[in-house]
């Protein structure tokens, strides 16, 4: 069943199944996103994809909320905008994010998303954590320095590869991407090495070793593609 | 069935050096107890925190050589279990010392003095909260409401609840008790 | 056990009770136990067996009467004239004394005086204004009965309720009953508990994909809060170890009503005792044929799961508190889907706060009209606070909704000790506010608490005289938030951690004007942005003290952090 | 139209961003026209004048002379502008901090990889003490205007000059003007 309904005024139709930040996409409207990633399934962990929904006092995440007949969806007011500006500072505030000397610089969803919320600096203090760089895996790293806990690479890994090697541990500002047990990622042994987590990654948290600043090549489409790959089941074999 | 899990001993650290894991789940009968909880929820998924409570209690902390045990009985990617061991303040990953002291910081004990208490114990014992003594005898925690406001402030020793402390008699209140039980033993 | 088995259990529970002149009731809830009240109660019948005065008098341990300032607590009701009756209603004919601050040594005395004038130096009125500004319905077991004989429970009354549902209403009609008695959510938010059941009643199990577990037969659930988690509340942990079969009873018609076979009680493992009775009148309840297969000669059957949680508030969260009955982490999902379509393994689930379900069993004996005549237009019947704080009497209270601050206080409460000033009462926890002097006299109910700033929460009140440092108990409860924030929404995970900085500032002497306006920033952003409950309702402290004792803030401010103009145009 | 007062300064940073200023190339002609430079690093000018109206601040506060030389800056100028991203953000000079406080870095540097007579220079007017935990600009005084980039191009210099110089505020949006490193 199709439904009609507005983004920013504009009218666009969607399928009943649709979120809104799938409708929005398909009619062009850009979304910010940062725990989302096509392939996936949607946490709704990143708050950046809030928008107004009328008749709703609360924000709905556009990643996880399926579109209605006759919503009238906002998605770049006043508010959500300085809200997103504020939820960028916070992650650059949490960890120690060095563009400088970062493998993801210029090919970067974090340092995209400052540029599109328009941080020109961030009013909080640097909270400067002590974390680890673990360069164990023989082609792979891991610098939590850069981690914004989107856990991409932890659905990745667990729904596209089905290891299950990365998950979270600890919580709240102390929670952190273990392998396996918490183990040296070169350790963990049901890594299929398979670098779908590298993939997934929005910063420059997972990389491929030898790359060095800048060095990064992003290829999260591939994620989609054996995703609608394998649902589809094109491949006849 | 197959374990989909890799054997035991590569990424359990504790224990697998010096006895074959096997050797330590038939040798200890306290597997048995965490055998028993994991029986009971069909060895599926949705057991596991009873599972750690059980082996928490069974072993006063979660070793890596227990952790990787339930992930392989249960089924599920060490990881997962990890994740779920660690998010819950309940469970620790560390021995703790002879003697747990638990100092309440709920709001009704907080403005009654319980971070004073905490401190005048800290300062006592040189240890932080969170941590154990060196000689191992008393682990110094602290807790977010034991429900017993009325008792404020309020912090409980080996279990026993003792209500209404004050800094000052906090530390003796405990080296007493800690007394006593040597003297017992 | 049928409808008439029941009675006959009822009936000749009663009349062995009416055979013993003096019951004894000895409160063993966590406060009293820990004051070593359960060695009370074994002096108490040592000393009754010495001077054989066992067939006479029986001694009790009871849940929680209340006053927990005044613990240990013993009552000893007694009849008035000789003879045993159980034709009419004997409370008509017994008089009580309650004795404070009972020690073991006291057993003798307390024995000793049984039949003539009370121990005076013990006693503590039981006409004083905490006991008699009380309403108690879903405290009315709890200090009375035993919480660990299902035969203490049914002589009360218990499990009447579930057998008229079962036998005399349709599903349909239990949750129109809820719906009229106008029962809202005493977890916090307040939710219209009969719609709640409505939804989940009409839920389809087959909307959403699902992964029940082997051997569980259900394909909706029932689910029992008992996750109290706010520091300073125990309402709840009192109930469940206080009157446990009231719960188990609620759940089973909660799950009549909705058609769920199946039911979890999440509670806190840090309750282990209310833990350890509930699990025994599980068991208790089992063997009766009150939960299990043909609950009481019925096709109907519903079995109950004790789960525990491990140490993390935000479980307190429906969905947080599913995901950690599914084994995992207790991070909170975005809702849609709301649990009444797609909650525990996708099914359809209910899921109520313990002292929600504890009502309703009344309002099905009682009828919804009468629990519609307690408490106020928008907010029906009891609620249960948890009095704690700078004030005289700590304890328990049950009061009608509606009641003023001042009632609560001043009157129940006693007033603040030391003659100092009041200066705030802290309602919902570290998701409530501070209410300030000027709205003592402010009805207590949801709409009220809202209006102000703070939120009926569960239950907790904290009381704070003029020592108390505002800008500190902010600062405690963002620390609180900032400990138990899951950690999956940035807003929530790093935004507490910015607001505890900032506060932490304020408190060193080291904040400006402009890390006030950062926080209050900050402040609107989380509560607007974060993913559940837990996030959107950390501010609430700050806000509330920022709203009403913003000079406390200005105060600590060490100078100006302002641009001057700069001269340049836009 | 009288030419604005101009001063810039190098506090803990490598310079990149007064290279990446002199790549203005033949612009800086067109600045000189505008502007006084009365304090510089480029400039053999002892003290921080008064009356400044436009100081560029490179690097953050990372040592005592860093954190006295900053409030002056702000008492005698109209416009501060924080230059680079360690000005902006601390960047590589907070980089340190993770490790812990200035003693950390300094055994390193000045103990750790010396064999001969190991110490950390301390004696007055040496070297500058290190502060603990190196900062941005605008954690320590009030800043008008944040140009990041590690360096930042030489346009996005040029842009915020010339609006500064024609008294507007620069419009600091999108990847030219706003990406980090």
């Amino acid at each position: 069943m199709p439904r009609t309904l507005t983004i920013n005024g504009q009218e666009i139709s969607a399928r009943s199944d649709q979120t809104i930040l799938e409708a929005a996409r398909e009619a062009n409207i850009h979304i910010p996103t940062l725990c989302h990633l096509d392939g996936l399934t949607d946490v709704g962990a990143c708050r950046m994809c809030l928008v107004e929904v009328s008749g709703s006092s609360k924000l709905l995440p556009a990643c996880t909320t399926r579109v209605q007949e006759g919503m009238e969806v906002r998605t770049e007011t006043e508010r959500l905008r300085a809200y997103r500006r504020q939820i960028i500072e916070l992650l650059f505030a949490e960890r120690n994010h060095v563009c400088a000397v970062c493998v993801a610089n210029g090919n970067c969803e974090l340092q995209d998303a400052a540029i599109a919320v328009g941080m020109d600096h961030v009013r909080y203090d640097y909270l400067f954590p002590k974390l680890g760089l673990d360069l164990s895996h023989e082609r792979f790293g891991m610098d939590h320095n850069r981690c914004i806990l989107c856990t991409r690479c932890v659905r990745a890994c667990d729904q596209l590869e089905g290891a299950h090697t990365i998950d979270v541990m600890g919580r709240g500002a102390r929670s952190l991407i273990i392998h396996d047990m918490n183990v040296p990622w070169g350790e963990a042994t049901t890594c299929t090495s398979c670098g779908k987590c590298v993939m997934a990654c929005p910063t420059g948290a997972l990389f491929k070793q030898g790359s060095t600043v800048a060095e990064m090549v992003r290829d999260a489409d591939k994620l989609a593609f054996l995703r609608a790959a394998r649902d589809r089941k094109v491949w006849n074999v | 069935m197959t374990n989909p899990l890799p054997p035991l001993g590569r990424a359990a650290g504790n224990g697998a050096a010096t006895a074959k894991p096997d050797d330590r789940l038939v040798s200890d009968k306290r597997y048995k107890i965490i055998e028993a909880t994991m029986r009971r929820y069909g060895y599926q998924g949705h057991g596991l925190i009873e599972a750690l409570h059980s082996a928490q209690e069974a072993f006063g902390y979660l070793d890596d050589f227990t952790l990787m045990h339930i992930a392989r009985t249960l089924h599920l990617p060490p990881s997962k279990v990890f994740g779920v061991a660690t998010f819950y303040n309940l469970f620790t990953l560390k021995p703790q010392g002879a003697h747990t002291c638990v100092v309440c910081l709920g709001t009704a004990c907080y403005i009654k003095g319980a971070r004073e208490v905490l401190a005048a114990i800290e300062a006592e014992y040189d240890v932080k909260a969170g941590g154990t003594t060196r000689d191992n005898q008393l682990s110094l925690l602290t807790a977010r409401c034991f429900g017993s406001c009325a008792l404020a402030p309020v912090l409980t020793f080996d279990g026993e609840t003792i209500g209404k402390v004050t800094p000052e008699a906090a530390a003796q209140q405990i080296a007493q008790r800690m007394m006593a039980i040597r003297q017992a033993a | 056990m049928n409808l008439e088995e029941l009675n006959a259990t009822a009936t000749s529970e009663r009349l062995a009770r009416a055979k013993k002149r003096h019951h004894i009731h000895v409160c063993v809830g966590t406060a009293c136990q820990a004051l070593n009240s359960e060695q009370i109660a074994k002096a108490l019948q040592a000393e009754l067996k010495q001077r054989g005065q066992s067939h006479d008098a029986e001694v009790k341990c009871v849940g929680c009467p209340g006053l927990c300032s005044l613990g240990p607590l013993v009552e000893v009701e007694s009849r008035v004239n000789g003879q045993a009756t159980t034709d009419a209603p004997e409370e008509d004919r017994r008089k009580s004394v309650l004795y404070q601050f009972v020690k073991p040594e006291d057993a003798a005395e307390i024995i000793a005086h049984l039949d003539g004038e009370p121990v005076k130096r013990l006693e503590t009125p039981l006409d004083q204004p905490f006991f008699t500004r009380q309403t108690k319905i879903v405290l009315e077991n709890c200090g009375k009965i035993d919480p660990e004989r299902i035969e203490d429970y049914i002589a009360a009354g218990g499990y009447q309720a579930l057998m008229k549902a079962l036998t005399e209403m349709t599903p349909q009609q239990v949750v129109d009953e809820i719906t009229r008695s106008g029962l809202r959510g005493r977890g916090g938010a307040g939710f219209p508990t009969g719609l709640k059941w409505g939804t989940v009643a009409k839920a389809d199990p087959n909307a959403y994909p699902t992964n029940v577990p082997e051997g569980i037969q259900s394909r909706k659930f029932v689910i029992c809060n008992g996750d109290e988690g706010d520091p300073g509340a125990f309402m709840d942990r009192s109930l469940m170890e206080g009157d446990p079969h009231r719960i188990l009873e609620g759940m089973a018609i909660a799950a009549y009503a909705v058609g769920a076979n199946h039911g979890f009680i999440y509670v806190r493992a840090e309750y282990p005792l209310a833990v350890k009775r509930l699990r025994t009148a599980i068991r208790q309840a089992q063997r009766a044929g009150l939960l299990g297969n043909g609950i009481g000669g019925t096709a109907f059957s519903f079995n109950v799961d004790i789960r525990l949680g491990a140490g993390a508030f935000v479980c307190g969260e429906e969905t947080a508190l599913m995901a950690s009955i599914e084994g995992g982490r207790g991070v909170p999902r975005p809702r849609p889907p709301f649990p009444a379509e797609c909650g525990l393994w996708g099914c359809p689930t209910l899921i109520n706060n313990v002292e929600t379900l504890a009502n309703v069993p009344p309002i099905i004996m009682k009828g919804a009209d009468w629990f519609a005549s307690i408490g106020t237009e928008k907010s029906k019947g009891t609620k249960v606070f948890a009095l704690t704080g700078q004030v005289v009497n700590t304890g328990l209270i049950e009061v009608p909704m509606g009641i003023t601050l001042r009632e609560i206080v001043f009157d129940i409460g006693g007033g603040i000790p030391g003659g100092r000033q009041f200066k705030g009462v802290q309602t919902g926890g570290p998701s409530g506010g501070c209410i300030p002097a000027q709205f003592l006299d402010m009805p207590v109910d949801y709409e009220s608490l809202a209006k102000v700033g703070s939120i009926m929460g569960s239950g907790g009140m904290i009381v704070m005289d003029d020592t108390t440092d505002m800008v500190e108990v902010a600062r405690f409860f963002m620390e609180f938030c900032m400990d138990e924030s899951c950690g999956k929404c940035i807003p929530c995970r790093a935004g507490t951690v910015q607001m505890h900085r900032i506060l932490t500032k304020i408190q060193e002497g080291k904040a400006t004007q402009r890390d006030i306006q950062i926080l209050e920033e900050l402040c609107d952003m989380v509560k607007h942005t974060s993913l559940c409950g837990l996030g959107q309702s950390a501010p609430n402290p700050v806000i509330s003290t920022l709203r009403y004792f913003r000079d406390e803030y200005e105060k600590k401010i060490n100078g100006h952090h302002k641009s001057k103009p700069n001269g340049l145009s836009d | 139209m009288s030419k604005l007062r101009f001063a810039s300064v190098w506090l803990g940073g490598c310079s990149g961003c007064h290279m990446s200023f002199l790549d203005l190339d033949e612009w800086l002609f067109d600045l000189a026209e505008a502007v006084d430079v009365v304090y510089s690093p480029v400039a053999d000018v002892k003290t921080f004048p008064e009356n400044v109206d436009v100081t560029l601040v490179e690097g953050a506060v990372a040592n005592q002379d860093h954190l006295e030389l900053i409030h002056t800056i702000r008492k005698n100028s109209r416009l501060v502008v924080s230059f680079g991203d360690c000005a902006v953000t601390g960047n590589v000079t907070a980089m340190r901090n993770p490790l812990g406080g200035a003693d950390v870095v300094l055994d390193r540097a000045y103990k750790d990889a010396q064999l001969l007579r190991p110490q950390v220079p301390h004696d007055d007017g040496i070297v500058p003490p290190l502060i603990d935990h190196v900062v941005p600009v605008h954690a320590v005084i009030p800043v008008d205007l944040y140009i990041p980039g590690c360096p930042p191009p030489a346009k996005r210099i040029r842009a915020v000059l010339q609006a500064v110089i024609e008294g507007k505020s620069p419009e600091m949006i999108g990847r030219e003007m706003l990406k980090y490193g």
